[in-house]
């Protein structure tokens, strides 16, 4: 492995580097909210969010927001007309993402272009952004929703960042992962430069965090997948793992890897937007056919869907689970919901 | 996409001279889906009709928008214009440029604006309009005629006439009314009775009228074409039905009761009936005056009654009436103006009031016809005061009409009947009927005295007790009088029956400011009322003198034959539906609709809607939280719509 | 302060039984999600089952919540806590389900705590009745604090403030909304299907996540919770971005009862406000 | 210039509705910043349409129904009442003025009542100046 580079700068000194950052583009880091930490655009580099566990709403709002307009059109005054919206691109750096959710962008890169159909949208904001990943912090303890491990991630993997960053006491090492990661720490000129035993700490850090342990279990990607097709119609046990769900859309829409969207006509006066936005299998009328036919009309269907679709589907067509184990709709569901049980429940049928 | 056609009335200058028409038309122009716009002097006349019914075919519209009058005046107009061409009524929309727009402003400007906010919001809302289709329904031809005065009697005499059955419901034991209360009738001075006792006896004889006297209407439900009744039958306590008239009840009844008939100023027996002309002749029990009543023994009526017609068991009994059609004449009552202390009504024994004068001058009356005062004598002189309590903002502000006339009549047959000097306190004389100009110049000739004043306050004279003094303002000499009469006559305010309001209710009549029932157009549809199939005749909607109250009941008559000469009839379209889909089950609709149209299936877990019973208030669509409901022709859609049309500008 | 251990096993002892009797064909009850701090609504329907049940200090979840989704005329057996038993009663006036087929565990509690803050569950997010309105078996002693208080008077701060003041606060909590639906969702009362907001005809606000579009939907949830809502506090807890829903239900409630002098859920035999109306209601209540 | 508000009326169609073209008949004059929307009854409205003229841009919303009592159909009015209270609460709680939306109760023969509350309510609300609260933004 050719020496990468990794450089390091003092905690406080990062608004320096968000500055920066915010002049070449769009800086996209954590910040504090009333309920939590969530990814959102930084005006001002003193609302970066560093001491965060993991954001409420996961960054795949990044490149996959909640609305994105399409199309803006007005009926007939004076005339007709329509025009595509422009998405206006400035290059933009996600900062502060946790490995899992790193791991999230590949899988949803299958689903938005790797099966040859590619969504523009996706590919464009992926393309114009640089990922600087940051591990979790290894002195803290993990959260008792995450199982990140289960799916094969440790708590300070680099893979799928551009540049990832590591903490060390009052520092932190920045190391360029790709070409583009390291490019743009060659142009942040308040970087020091980190010597051997930074070196040293970043490597050990990374295999340590692979010991730092989240909920385990031993999941096999075709095994589990084939389980799920074998109790597809098994009703007890999705029954029983739905009696408590409220059919909400909450867990769909924290997590990082779900990407169900509904394309709606939105007009007000005549003048109306073509616009994309979430949709959840949780909800009801996800389904709901124009005939008025609902195929999934019990909750036990749509969350059937849901846990088969990241365990079973995804990996007969992606060869991957979609799921990273970041623990999130565990945390978010109103009524404690936990995928994990409900995974290592199917195991033991 | 529709195709929508907008027509611009400018109803002559009505509309024009504070809308800009052509602006209209040209703005109509520029909206989405609007094919064709143009406008017109007077849409409602016939090329205007035929201009939209050629566009129509032109351009194959599916939409048709008249901006014109209120669509309470002309939407059923446009409504078959539209539909003869094939297309469905309810795809027509009106747009109010007249009575809320044009005649509400003097500013063109304002005008036009609010016009083209209107139609913009007629065009959203005309885009999702749905054709509806009428519901047909088979009509009852029987009618139920309420109030047996002259109104009802000839009403229902009519109606009888044709074929049809009539149930002629009267409170009093007896029909007639007030009009039977009379002596002589204005102008001609013919007998009152000698009009009105023929036709209720043909009321008695007409195989096809069922008269229900001494009934009451307790309940009205039901809807055009297919009313139910309740009707009251209130216990006389005499079997009318083995009854033989022969009246030898009323001779030995020792029981004293008043005469409402004779307004008081006579007694009456406890059973009786309330005149000797009275229909039906069979007698009525006052429990209030009877002595067995009272005192739990004499029961003399039931010796001598050899038919054994008296039943102090009977009860109040209840019957159940269908018909197709309703006519309210429940005429009216005289203002009580005991409250008007200045004019001593019931303190002064010289002050009468003009019911009672009535009587004083009717053979059959009190005084078998003669006119005298309470102690018997002659009054020399008599003044008789115009608009008590009407014609005035404390008391009553209309006109009551008739009083001018009455008066006249009065002080003619006062010079008739006695040597008195007759005076008239008057505001103004208002004599605006076939022949009463020339009924007012008699008066005047015949010695009668006019003083345009109103009368201001009766005391008592001081110099000569027993004698009024009537204090008044000679308006015309600017002097105040004091004039020393025997005899006062008020004239009080016709105000509506005293339970006019539950009558209101019952039959979901609408009324004016001053408590009479209100008329469904004043000009246009003077006997309809906003309840469809039920009609109004007579006093009850407003001050009248007997030719105009007979031709009203007339009226009527012929606006119900319109409804149960056929066996079935259209009803609106515009009645609520449950799309099953959607209904959550709450059954909010069930709770809050007052005519039990919608119900809960259990089975399939959804409300449903009985269309017969709705009557398309729409009450339920805003109370189903799902939207399930579609209150057609209002639905939640097009209201939003229209919403969003009218905010636009 | 409830004893919950003691409630958890008379809540085992009553289902155990019921379920063995058969005389109910579901217990709605909790057990442990992924773990005991995490509870989740559980129904048992073997007597096997019963194992599973937990209660702790964490078992907010409204189980009346779950009755409707049972066809009608199963039978039931739900443990209530206050909240729940209110909005049973709800539901048995909006003839959900009848009296008859529910078997009402009551269970009084105090210093319930909230999961995600570990804050103590009280009057001020929630209607801080203590004991159940209506129960069959009571798991537990009644338990009296002795004065009773208001489940109002947090809201004095928000009715002092100044309305573009109030508007500004709330305009801010509702666009932080990401209509996730969970509020509706966890609403023991927002049984409807489909809710007004998934209607297409008409659409009654655009389904996008924007600011007009979620006052439109709050605002209209408020308006159908309207006497009806029974303050459990539930669409607040379950909120992911936090909105305060609870002091808008709450709002709309205190003034449900002041103008129809009736709070929702406590007496069976009460009429339905909204569906009802009294003659001598006094138009005052529209200045 | 002056505010000039726009002000979306709904009126019921026994009552109210024939009470403003009552104004019309005997000539009343009132402002004109009233567009009227005719329901069968005020118990038609579902509170929702309030809250959407308001996104919309009203100014002021005015509904008219029969007095209680009076209704067309019995007791619709009487449910309106309690319908439309709360919703004024919730406009309250929510920060807009609740002034802004007024019910009266106008019969078909109060056409002069009609014109004074329209040009009452009109000048009210031209005091309260423009609604923006609710008012989607970016919509002319």
């Amino acid at each position: 492995m050719a020496a990468s580079v990794l450089k390091k700068v003092v905690i406080e000194k990062i608004n320096e580097v968000a500055a920066v950052l915010m002049q070449k583009g769009t800086l996209i880091a954590p910040v504090k909210e009333e309920a939590g930490a969530n990814f959102r655009e930084i005006k001002d580099p003193k609302d970066i969010y560093l001491d965060y566990y993991n954001s409420i709403l996961s960054p795949k709002m990044v490149f996959f927001p909640q609305m994105e307009d399409f199309v803006k059109y007005q009926l007939a005054k004076p005339k007709a007309d329509a025009k595509i919206v422009e998405m206006n691109l400035k290059p933009a750096f996600l900062f502060g993402v946790r490995p899992c959710d790193v791991k999230s962008f590949e899988i949803l890169d299958k689903h938005f272009y790797a099966s040859g159909i590619i969504d523009t949208y996706w590919k464009a904001r992926r393309d114009n952004t640089t990922i600087i990943g940051y591990a979790f912090d290894l002195d803290k303890p993990v959260d008792s929703a995450d199982f990140y491990n289960t799916l094969g991630i440790g708590a300070a993997d680099p893979e799928g960042s551009d540049i990832f960053i590591v903490k060390k006491d009052k520092e932190l090492l920045l190391k360029g992962i790709t070409k583009k990661g390291e490019a743009l720490l060659g142009e942040l000129s308040m970087l020091e430069k980190a010597d051997a035993k930074d070196e040293k700490y970043f490597t050990d850090y990374v295999k340590k965090g692979k010991e730092k342990k989240t909920r385990f279990m031993k999941v096999d990607d075709k095994a589990v997948a084939k389980k799920y097709e074998d109790i597809f119609e098994n009703n007890e046990y999705w029954t029983k793992m739905s009696d408590a769900c409220l059919s909400c859309g909450v867990c769909t829409f924290v997590c990082p890897t779900c990407y169900c969207f509904d394309i709606c006509d939105e007009t007000i006066f005549g003048k109306g937007t073509r616009r994309r936005i979430w949709d959840a299998c949780m909800f009801t009328d996800f389904t709901l056919e124009t005939s008025g036919h609902n195929p999934r009309t019990k909750v036990s269907q749509r969350l059937r869907q849901k846990v088969c679709h990241k365990y079973s589907f995804s990996v007969r067509k992606y060869d991957v689970i979609s799921c990273v184990g970041c623990g999130r709709c565990t945390r978010s569901c109103p009524v404690n919901i936990d995928i994990y049980s409900m995974v290592e429940e199917a195991t033991k049928l | 996409m529709s195709r929508i056609g907008v027509f611009v009335c400018h109803c002559g200058l009505n509309i024009a001279k504070t809308v800009r028409v052509s602006e209209l038309v040209e703005f109509a122009r520029t909206l989405p889906d609007v094919v064709v716009a143009e406008e017109y002097k007077f849409m409602c006349s016939t090329p205007g009709q035929e201009l939209i019914q050629n566009d129509i075919k032109k351009y194959k519209l599916d939409r048709v928008i008249v901006a014109a009058c209120s669509p309470l005046m002309h939407e059923k107009t446009f409504r078959k214009v539209i539909a003869a061409t094939g297309l469905n009524q309810y795809l027509l929309t009106i747009v109010n440029v007249r009575e809320q727009t044009s005649w509400v402003t003097s500013d063109i400007e304002v005008g036009t604006a609010k016009g083209k906010a209107l139609i913009n919001g007629a065009v959203y809302r005309a885009r999702l309009l749905s054709p509806l289709v009428s519901r047909v329904i088979d009509v009852n031809p029987d009618i139920v005629v309420v109030g047996g005065g002259i109104a009802g009697i000839q009403a229902a005499l009519e109606l009888a006439d044709t074929g049809k059955q009539v149930y002629l419901v009267e409170k009093s034991p007896t029909i007639g009314g007030h009009m039977a209360q009379f002596d002589k009738t204005f102008p001609t001075l013919d007998c009152s009775a000698c009009i009105l006792t023929p036709k209720m006896d043909a009321v008695l004889q007409h195989k096809n009228i069922k008269m229900m006297t001494y009934c009451e209407v307790t309940e009205v439900k039901g809807y055009v074409g297919n009313f139910d009744i309740i009707v009251k039958q209130k216990a006389r306590y005499v079997d009318h039905d083995k009854c033989n008239a022969c009246l030898a009840c009323t001779e030995k009844c020792p029981g004293k009761g008043v005469s409402e008939w004779d307004e008081g100023l006579a007694k009456k027996k406890a059973i009786s009936i309330p005149f000797p002309q009275a229909v039906p002749q069979k007698p009525v029990i006052d429990r209030d005056s009877c002595t067995f009543f009272l005192k739990g023994k004499c029961r003399l009526c039931e010796k001598v009654c050899e038919q054994k017609a008296i039943d102090f068991e009977q009860q109040d009994t209840f019957v159940n009436i269908k018909a197709g059609a309703i006519i309210v004449a429940t005429g009216y009552d005289l203002m009580d103006t005991k409250p008007l202390v200045q004019y001593g009504y019931g303190k002064l024994p010289g002050v009468y009031s003009a019911l009672e004068v009535e009587r004083l001058f009717n053979s059959a009356g009190p005084t078998g016809g003669k006119v005298t005062l309470r102690d018997g004598s002659e009054p020399k002189s008599i003044a008789i005061l115009h608009c008590i309590g009407s014609r005035d903002k404390n008391n009553h502000e209309h006109c009551s009409r008739v009083c001018c006339m009455y008066s006249l009549k009065f002080a003619h047959l006062f010079k008739e009947k006695t040597s008195a000097d007759v005076y008239q306190f008057y505001i103004d004389m208002r004599a605006a009927g076939k022949g009463y100009e020339e009924f007012y110049n008699r008066i005047i000739e015949e010695d009668v005295k006019f003083i345009r004043g109103k009368g201001a306050r009766i005391t008592e004279s001081k110099e000569e007790p027993g004698r009024l003094v009537v204090e008044a303002e000679d308006t015309i000499t600017t002097k105040f009088i004091n004039l020393p009469v025997d005899m006062v006559v008020l004239s009080p305010a016709i105000v509506p029956r005293a339970d006019a309001k539950d009558v209101q209710r019952m039959f979901n009549l609408s009324s004016d400011k001053h408590g009479f029932f209100m008329e469904r157009h004043p000009k246009l549809a003077p006997l309809s009322t906003m309840t469809e199939g039920v009609f109004i005749a007579g006093v009850c909607q407003g001050p009248k003198d007997i030719p105009d109250t007979v031709a009203q009941a007339l009226g009527a008559a012929a606006e119900v034959l319109t409804i149960v000469s056929k066996d079935k009839m259209e009803l609106e379209a515009t009645t609520a539906i449950v799309n099953p889909a959607v209904c959550c089950g709450c059954q909010n609709c069930v709770r809050v609709c007052p005519y039990g149209a919608p119900s809960f299936n259990e089975q399939k877990n959804v409300c449903e809607i009985n269309e017969a019973l709705c009557k398309g208030c729409g009450q339920c669509a805003a109370a189903c939280p799902t939207s399930a409901i579609i209150a057609r022709h209002f639905t939640n859609e097009q209201v939003l719509a229209e919403i969003e049309g009218l905010m636009e500008y | 302060m409830t004893n919950f251990k003691q409630i958890e096993e008379n809540l085992k002892k009553e289902a155990k039984k019921l379920l063995e009797a058969g005389s109910v064909a579901v217990v709605l009850a909790y057990t442990k999600g992924a773990d005991e701090k995490h509870p989740q609504p559980f129904a048992a329907k073997k007597a096997d089952d019963v194992a599973n049940i937990i209660f702790n200090e964490y078992c907010n979840h409204n189980l009346a919540r779950y009755i409707v989704r049972y066809a009608p005329g199963t039978k039931i057996a739900v443990a209530v806590k206050a909240a729940d038993s209110r909005a049973v009663v709800v539901l048995i006036q909006e003839e959900k389900i009848k009296r008859e087929n529910l078997i009402l565990l009551g269970i009084p509690v105090s210093g319930m705590k909230n999961q995600k803050t570990g804050e103590i569950i009280d009057e001020k997010t929630t209607g801080g009745l203590t004991n159940p309105v209506v129960y069959d078996v009571l798991l537990g002693e009644e338990i009296h604090t002795g004065k009773p208080v208001s489940p109002y008077t947090v809201l004095e701060q928000y009715e002092k403030m100044d309305k573009d003041a109030r508007f500004a606060f709330w305009k801010a909590q509702f666009d932080k909304c990401i209509r996730c639906y969970a509020c509706r969702k966890a609403c023991p009362m927002c049984y409807c299907d489909p809710c007004f907001i998934d209607q297409t005809k008409p659409r009654w606000a655009d389904k996008s996540p924007q600011s007009h579009g979620n006052l439109m939907y709050h605002l209209t949830r408020f308006q159908h919770l309207a006497g009806r809502c029974i303050d459990c506090g539930e669409c607040t807890r379950a909120c992911p971005v936090d909105i305060p829903l609870y002091l808008f239900h709450k709002k709309v409630a205190k003034d449900c009862e002041e103008m129809f002098k009736q709070a929702a859920g406590m007496k069976i035999e009460d009429k339905l406000v909204m569906v009802d109306f009294r003659v001598e209601d006094s138009d005052k209540i529209l200045e | 210039m002056e505010f000039e508000p726009k002000i979306l009326g709904i009126a019921c169609n026994w009552c109210t509705y024939t009470g403003a073209d009552l104004a019309g008949t005997t000539r009343l004059k009132y402002p004109q910043n009233l567009r009227v929307v005719r329901v069968m009854c005020s118990s038609r409205i579902n509170p929702s349409f309030i809250f959407r003229a308001f996104q919309l841009g009203a100014d002021g919303v005015l509904v008219g129904g029969c007095h209680p009592g009076d209704c067309h159909y019995n007791t619709g009015n009487l449910y309106a009442r309690r319908r439309l209270a709360v919703t004024k609460k919730i406009l309250d709680f929510a920060g807009l003025e609740p002034s802004r939306f007024r019910v009266e109760w106008i019969s078909a023969s109060e056409g002069n009542k009609f014109a004074e509350v329209v040009k009452e309510f009109t000048e009210h609300v031209q005091i309260l100046g423009p609604q923006t609260k609710f008012k989607i933004a970016g919509v002319s």
